[in-house]
């Protein structure tokens, strides 16, 4: 059984956010819900002023708070390094996400169907794409994971249930990379089983001075970050809209 | 349309997911069990298909994979063959799926129904409609005078082979996107080198870059993206590349930059002649490239002219201790001195440049561009120091001079001295050698010449000149700028244009000029003397909004389009853009509406047709060329052509998406590096001294042009404080635009992906600037800038962005935004900064290139 | 009789609760375990209510038994 | 009052309604119907009506309102049994009156305390059948669910049963419409001195389950905050102790106001006579002291506290945006300490002093709750997220509204249908 995990070149990262998009694309998030952030921030004064870029995916810790709160299992480790979201047994209660120090998890406060961006009932655009909200779902989200038969990708997404980055369950089962590792224009993130020396992960890991976001924590993280992480000071900048004009 | 016949065979579901698997296996993931037959909600078998096409929304056409289930598009992913982006994609290439099928595409051609300069009221109406409409407008307008028509495009997505087909084949006038992004420094290399393009590194071995102006990280370039540019530059910073930002303001490249130097907007030309003088004054310059490729040593007399002897340039003979005609046979010509020929003091070229850099020191240009003098001396020395001058290395067999200094520039050539400040940039490089060197800088893939190397040497300026003032006393090298244009539509007389040469007509083709260009007003005013404007753009733009009689609705990705160059610079290659899936709604791809259109005036068929010109265009051969009677399919086109590239399969190969670009190999050094041409630089002596300038000034003079258009027409760049800086104190702040990586001029607005990211319009403000004016992070802010020529004030108000990456003396507002909020997406974005920048004496450059600097004074809203 | 009963139930209700918890319910092994996500037996949460609930009923079989001298009477 | 009669037949005005206890009800359904209402719109619409958010991207409070209100209304339950625990274990005859008041209060409140659960939940449906189904020990939602609710309902009701069931037995000798259901409350009761003897051991055991659950109940409910050391502000040893002694003091504050409230209706001045409410008095200052005094503690640990985190939170709840919660807060509970030691220096009381002090401290503790919850959400985040905010919209405000008068209506209702105050109790008390 491979064991995954991710390693974030922070020396790399440029803040461009395609894989922000590229996630959005692939699990079809509704508006608001990041299952991956980048974190623009700036330290320090002029001039000079620091600029840091941090990958925000969910570290899927191998001692993760979100798993041990869950009062129904819906959020659980696999054996394969992931930690999973079943959406179809998640209540909606939230406190995974007040426990996790990392801020990953999104909860669907509105319907997702009408959270999608666009009008998607738009008559000639149902024609062309068979009704599908959004128009360019992704009908692997709505399959059974190979490891446990549980529905972990997301599907269409839920009303009242809490989702996060499933590290694209529906990708690596099928031997792909998630789809942030997949767009990076500048190869930042890197993707693949650590038990592995052999693997890119594997090898990156090795060849670089890394980290992992609140290691003191013990939270056990399975995302390395190669570079300095932002400091104390640091201060984000370029919000994204739910932060700029109040949410959805 | 026949579709992707190909890919719809091997459609089955294991044999997609198997693609699938390797095409994305770049690591070791490893896979739990052998991959599953993906099901559809409905628990029936899903068909998964490639379909190998082309980004539709940024500069450089990237690769991509769009991934089918069942027919419809799901995902968009990087093509990992192509060159340019190698299985990669941005933000924009990514989410541009939300703008497939995007329900607020314009659907079907449209009509205006009310009057002009406000939101537009239309009416659906069928393409024959429509096209009758246009073609109706076209005839009409071209009996007068063909030229009368104006054809205006945006960026140009793919070759503009079917776009200047349609030009030659309707007669009408062909307006560019021009002077938008960087066209002074376009006209700055071709006067100076020959080369069209503006500066790039040649990462492959560079060791020092001056990133100037330009964000190393996020900025684009002339020739490609920022995101293969960064690919480069990684694999530079793998070797231990050092990078300068010199930019007013630090973003995305901080990851990457060694060393900020947040300079003073629009001062770059003072940075780069202390550059100059240092490098000068300390002797690190390289005399074997200056003396045998440019015309340093050209003997320049006291007016400024070359001496010349039966019109030949001459130098100065160290060995003969005479003046030479210059390129003669066995002569050692000086590069430095003052020597008197014929009873009359003659310097060289070069020594007239060192004498006058003289004044230029790093402490004068640290008074100028707020930097510090030990800092510009420092770059000066260690760009020096690094320019290793006499080094060489062996490529191919082939000795090149290695110099790995090199600059990055691009739009810093939107300013009022852009065209010098990119001369002067020329000049760093030239002194030490680095121009057309190994390591150094290039200014287009290969070294080729470009038309303008004579063309701007020999312009013959008229008194009767059109209406973009080209060759006009005005403007006689000329990028044509829309923004000019409008101004004299406006006011013909003024400029000495006759009034029978003022267009009737526009085509405007996926442009914007609302949205990008500057001045606002004059290009409103401009657009109600025109009787008829058609927009072929698959969103109701603001200009369409305003000023379109007809709509046509065109594809976005989801056509033929082509051919695309796949270049990283280092490797020859090209593909097409093949549509994932049928035009949406009623719109269609754009050599089909040129082909409908030129078909409906008459001009489709027959010789001097628009398929004869694509004949032409697309260099086909008897063998492949289309039947000039007869309309074909675009995939035809495509078809025929590509076997004519002698491809398998013709066109097939380009749907294939295991082939999809055809790679033709390594480009050689022979045709990268200007050094590496035989002979080298094609023979061509690069010109440190534009003697031609000073002619033009000369007779710009003779025909009574204002000093405001004339004063920078000199042979060496010199500084001097840019006119907008004549405002009054009160407008105690710079304002710059920038470019965000999230969009791709405005229209990337519209897509909700990306909106989201970056939602409203926003003014970048130093957090100490924001403290002393009471402004805090998300206030409204008044921004009012001002006209130092014409004293107009205009104004904006946008929410306040602290930072401190960012000169306190400088404020900041992306270029984006600035639609009519007709797309939900465009609600509340606010306005474009281009709205308060100016155009015209002291906004405009010499070449008639736009200015993008202005003082501004800001309050609390 | 009455203490007896009493006894029963309120063992009846603690084994109840205790297995429930910690063989049904409880997280087993690793938390990659299967068992960490799911209790052995679904509903075991519910047999631990209704263990708990058993308990304290103990004392109500306690107060509410009949007399079994009064019955006798 | 005008508009109770006390008739001997049926205490308490059983059984008959009067007109304005009618207008009160309907009034009281009107605001949970209100609550329904909302409710329904955040069922329809989802949670996008409230003002809860994401803590990441979004900067919001994925917990608010409910849980605060849900904290407080079930720390009254909890108080009310760790009161009945302390009332019979030591003695305090004077208190013993009021015991069903307390298990009616108790039930009342634990009931909304899981109705303000539901509301907060996404899926409410799916969380009553997951939680039975699937429940996992290691969350400490796992303790709320089962002994913070569930067992604490489960012993209420015995203990409400039990406690009643001599008292039904009276009643069911008397006519009335009522007296079926009495009749079925005291089946098998004979009141035989074995009963009696069995009665008194019950009750002692049943005081010690009750202590028991009670304390460990709020601990529970505690746990959820305080092992969560991902949330600077929360995390921390001293959450449980303070869950407990806050419990303890609002259950006392809200018997002091339910007795009050009684003693005015009833016009029964003999079962609420001026020493329970002497001894109220003194409990309750001795718990807001006991409250002051770990406020005091937490105070002074956060202000040293290492974590830079933590030290924001701090900074907002002591000087930035919910300063003025806090401060009002503490203020309120030293005024119910001084409201409180006053009278018990001086040995004189006053029932409206010692009502006024029990309604502060309740204020006080719905803040506290508030602060509990709320400010380690928004601020003090681990990642560089900007602080966030969050403000409760009409929705979460009309249903907790709405889940308080319910809790009236449940006790207005037990009014009319048993004898809220055991006449018999504390002569048999006193007997012992």
């Amino acid at each position: 059984m491979p064991k995954y995990g991710m390693v974030i070149d922070l020396e790399k990262c440029v803040g461009c956010r395609a894989c922000m998009v590229a996630c959005k694309v692939e699990n079809n998030t509704p508006e608001a819900n990041y299952w991956m952030y980048v974190f623009r921030t700036e330290e320090r004064e002029y001039p000079d002023t620091k600029v840091t870029f941090l990958p925000r995916p969910c570290q899927h810790c191998d001692n993760a708070p979100c798993v041990k709160v869950c009062p129904v299992g819906a959020r659980f480790k696999r054996e394969d390094g992931l930690v999973a979201t079943d959406w179809e047994r998640c209540i909606g209660c939230r406190y995974c996400e007040v426990a996790c120090p990392y801020g990953v998890n999104s909860f669907n406060y509105a319907d997702p169907k009408k959270n999608q961006y666009l009008d998607w009932s738009d008559a000639d655009i149902e024609s062309a794409t068979g009704g599908a909200v959004p128009g360019y779902a992704n009908p692997d989200l709505d399959r059974k994971s190979q490891l446990e038969g549980r529905k972990i990708a997301g599907s269409n997404h839920t009303k009242g249930v809490v989702e996060k980055c499933t590290f694209c369950v529906q990708k690596v089962e099928k031997g792909q990379n998630p789809a942030c590792a997949e767009t990076c224009p500048v190869f930042a993130i890197t993707f693949g089983d650590l038990d592995d020396p052999e693997s890119a992960a594997s090898r990156k890991l090795k060849a670089s001075k890394t980290f992992q976001l609140l290691d003191d924590w013990n939270t056990k993280p399975r995302v390395h970050y190669v570079g300095t992480p932002p400091g104390e000071g640091a201060r984000e900048i370029e919000r994204p809209k739910t932060r700029q004009t109040g949410g959805v | 349309m026949q579709l992707t016949r190909r890919t719809f065979l091997k459609g089955s579901a294991a044999a997609g997911a198997s693609v699938a698997a390797s095409r994305f296996l770049f690591t070791n993931v490893g896979t739990l069990q052998p991959v599953e037959t993906s099901e559809s909600s409905l628990g029936q078998a899903a068909i998964e298909e490639w379909v190998p096409t082309t980004c539709w929304i940024g500069k450089q056409d990237c690769g991509m994979l769009a991934r089918k289930i069942n027919g419809r598009v799901v995902s968009l992913h990087g093509n990992p063959i192509h060159p340019k982006n190698k299985g990669t994609l941005c933000p924009k290439g990514v989410g541009q799926i939300a703008a497939l099928y995007d329900p607020n595409r314009v659907k079907t051609p449209l009509l205006r129904t009310n009057g002009k300069g406000v939101p537009g009221e239309f009416t659906p109406i069928s393409w024959d409609e429509a096209l009758d409409r246009v073609s109706k407008e076209i005839k009409q307008t071209r009996e007068k005078d063909p030229k009368l028509v104006v054809w205006q495009k945006g960026r140009s997505k793919a070759g503009d082979f079917y776009d200047d087909a349609f030009v030659k084949a309707i007669g009408c006038y062909k307006m560019g996107h021009g002077a938008y992004c960087s066209d002074a420094g376009y006209r700055a290399a071709e006067i100076t080198a020959g080369m069209h393009g503006v500066i790039h590194p040649d990462f492959r071995y560079t060791k020092y870059v001056l990133s100037w102006g330009w964000n190393i990280a996020n900025g684009g370039g002339n020739k490609t993206c920022w995101l293969t540019w960064n690919q480069q530059l990684l694999e530079a910073m793998d070797r231990g590349i050092k990078v300068i930002a010199i930019d007013p303001r630090l973003r995305a490249s901080g990851t990457y930059a060694d060393k900020w130097l947040p300079i003073r907007p629009s001062t770059d030309l003072a940075l780069a002649l202390a550059l100059c003088h240092e490098l000068m004054e300390s002797g690190v310059i390289d005399r074997e490239f200056l003396t045998a490729h440019t015309n340093s040593t050209y003997l320049v007399k006291a007016d400024g002219h070359f001496l010349r002897k039966d019109d030949v340039e001459q130098v100065w003979d160290e060995a003969s201790g005479a003046a030479m005609p210059a390129g003669s046979e066995g002569i050692t010509p000086a590069l430095e001195g003052s020597f008197t020929v014929d009873g009359q003091t003659v310097r060289t070229s070069y020594q007239v440049m060192r004498d006058k850099y003289q004044q230029y020191t790093p402490a004068w240009a640290a008074g100028i561009t707020g930097l510090k003098a030990e800092d510009i001396a420092t770059v000066a020395r260690e760009f020096g120091e690094n320019a290793m001058i006499g080094s060489t290395i062996v490529e191919d067999g082939i000795e090149i001079p290695y110099r790995p200094v090199s600059i990055m520039t691009y739009h810093i050539a939107q300013a009022e001295n852009g065209f010098q400040q990119l001369r002067a940039e020329l000049m760093l490089l030239m002194l030490v050698g680095a121009l057309g060197a190994a390591g150094g800088s290039a200014i287009d893939w290969t070294w080729k010449l470009h038309k303008n190397w004579d063309g701007l040497d020999n312009i013959e300026l008229t008194d009767s000149p059109d209406y973009t003032l080209n060759k006009s006393k005005y403007y006689p090298i000329n990028s044509k700028n829309p923004s000019v244009a409008a101004q004299v539509m406006n006011d013909p007389e003024k400029f000495g244009v006759s009034p029978d040469k003022i267009p009737e007509i526009m085509i405007i083709h996926h442009a914007n000029p609302l949205g990008s260009f500057l001045s606002h007003p004059d290009i409103e005013a401009s657009y109600h003397k025109l009787r008829f404007i058609a927009v072929i753009d698959p969103w109701i733009s603001r200009t369409a909004d305003l000023f379109a009689d007809v709509i046509l609705p065109a594809a976005t990705m989801e056509k033929y389009e082509g051919v695309i160059s796949a270049t990283d610079g280092f490797v020859d290659a090209q593909t097409l853009r093949i549509p994932p899936v049928e035009p949406m709604f009623e719109s269609r791809g754009e050599i089909d509406i040129y082909m409908d259109l030129t078909e409906k005036t008459g001009d489709l068929y027959g010789e001097d047709g628009y398929l004869s010109v694509v004949n032409k265009e697309l260099k086909l051969d008897e063998d492949h060329a289309l039947p000039l009677a007869q309309k074909p399919t675009v995939r035809e086109i495509f078809d025929r052509w590509a076997r004519q590239q002698k491809l398998e399969g013709g066109i097939e190969f380009f749907e294939d998406p295991d082939r999809a670009v055809q790679l033709k190999g390594p480009v050689s050094p022979t045709k990268r590096y200007g050094w590496a041409t035989d002979p080298p630089f094609l023979g061509k002596t690069l010109r440190v001294y534009a003697e031609k300038l000073l002619v033009y000034q000369e007779q710009m003079k003779e025909m009574g042009s204002p000093q405001a258009y004339y004063q920078d027409y000199l042979p060496l760049p010199e500084w001097r404080e840019p006119t907008y800086r004549g405002s009054p104190a009160k407008y105690d702040l710079d304002l710059i635009s920038f470019h965000m990586i999230e969009f791709k001029q405005s229209r990337t607005s519209m897509i909700p992906l990306l909106a989201e990211l970056a939602p409203r319009q926003r003014v970048d403000i130093n957090t100490a600037t924001a403290k002393a004016h009471g402004i805090k992070d998300g206030d409204d802010v008044f921004i009012e800038s001002h006209n130092a020529v014409t004293n107009e004030t205009r104004s904006m108000t946008v929410p306040a962005h602290l930072t401190e990456a960012l000169r306190p003396d400088t404020i900041a507002v992306p270029h984006h935004y600035g639609e009519i909020a007709r797309h939900p997406w465009t609600k509340g974005q606010g306005a474009s900064p281009n709205s308060i920048f100016f155009t015209g004496e002291g906004y405009t450059s010499m070449t008639a290139d736009q200015s993008y600097h202005v003082m501004v004074r800001v309050q609390k809203a | 009789m009455r203490i007896g009963l009493t006894a029963l139930t309120f063992v009846i209700g603690a084994a109840l609760s205790l297995v429930s918890y910690f063989v049904l319910a409880a997280p087993l092994g690793t938390p990659t375990n299967e068992g960490f996500s799911n209790p052995n037996l679904e509903f075991a949460p519910l047999l631990f209510v209704i263990g708990m609930s058993v308990t304290v009923l103990a004392v109500v079989v306690y107060e509410v038994l009949p007399d079994s001298e009064q019955s006798a009477d | 009052m005008a508009t109770s009669t006390r008739i001997d037949s049926t205490p308490f005005g059983m059984g008959k309604a009067s007109t304005g206890w009618f207008i009160i009800l309907v009034a009281l359904l009107a605001v949970v119907g209100a609550g329904a209402y909302a409710y329904s719109r955040q069922i329809v619409e989802g949670e996008i009506v409230t003002g809860l958010r994401d803590v990441g991207p979004a900067g919001g409070a994925p917990w608010g309102l409910y849980i605060a209100f849900e904290l407080w209304a079930v720390g009254i339950g909890f108080g009310a049994m760790m009161l009945i625990a302390a009332s019979r274990l030591f003695g305090w005859s004077h208190l013993v009156p009021l015991n069903r008041i307390l298990a009616v209060m108790a039930l009342a409140t634990l009931f909304i305390g899981g109705w303000s659960v539901i509301a907060d939940v996404g899926h409410p449906f799916r969380a009553v059948i997951n939680i039975i189904r699937y429940a996992r020990p290691m969350s400490p939602f796992f303790g709320t669910f089962t002994v913070g609710l569930v067992a604490a309902f489960a012993s209420m009701l015995v203990y409400l049963y039990l406690d009643g069931r001599r008292e039904a037995s009276i009643m069911a000798t008397r006519p009335g419409r009522l007296r079926g259901w009495f009749l079925l409350a005291s089946a098998g009761y004979k009141d035989s001195v074995a009963e009696r003897i069995r009665r008194q051991r019950t009750n002692t055991v049943m005081a010690v389950v009750l202590g028991i659950i009670g304390v460990f109940a709020a601990s529970t409910s505690a746990f959820v905050f305080g092992v969560q050391q991902g949330r600077p502000g929360w995390f921390g040893a001293l959450q449980a102790p303070g869950f407990v002694i806050l419990a303890g003091a609002t259950g006392v504050a809200a018997t002091i106001l339910v007795a009050a409230l009684l003693r005015a209706e009833l016009g029964d001045r003999e079962s609420f006579g001026p020493k329970m409410f002497k001894w109220l008095n003194n409990i309750l200052l001795g718990l807001t002291l006991m409250y002051i005094y770990i406020l005091l503690v937490e105070l002074v640990t956060s202000s040293y506290s290492s974590s830079a985190h933590a030290e924001r939170v701090t900074d907002a709840i002591i000087r930035g945006e919910y300063a003025w919660m806090f401060w009002l807060s503490s203020g309120l509970f030293l005024l119910t300490a001084a409201l409180t030691a006053v009278q018990a220096i001086a040995g004189r009381y006053n029932l409206r002093y010692i009502v006024l002090a029990a309604v502060i401290l309740n204020v006080a503790a719905i803040l506290k709750r508030y602060l509990i919850v709320v400010p380690g959400l928004t601020v003090g985040r681990l990642l560089p997220y900007p602080e966030g905010s969050y403000n409760p919209t009409w929705v979460e405000y009309l249903v907790v509204i709405g889940l308080a008068a319910l809790a009236i209506v449940f006790f207005m209702v037990f009014m009319k249908v048993f004898p809220i105050v055991s006449s018999q109790n504390g002569q048999e008390s006193e007997g012992e």
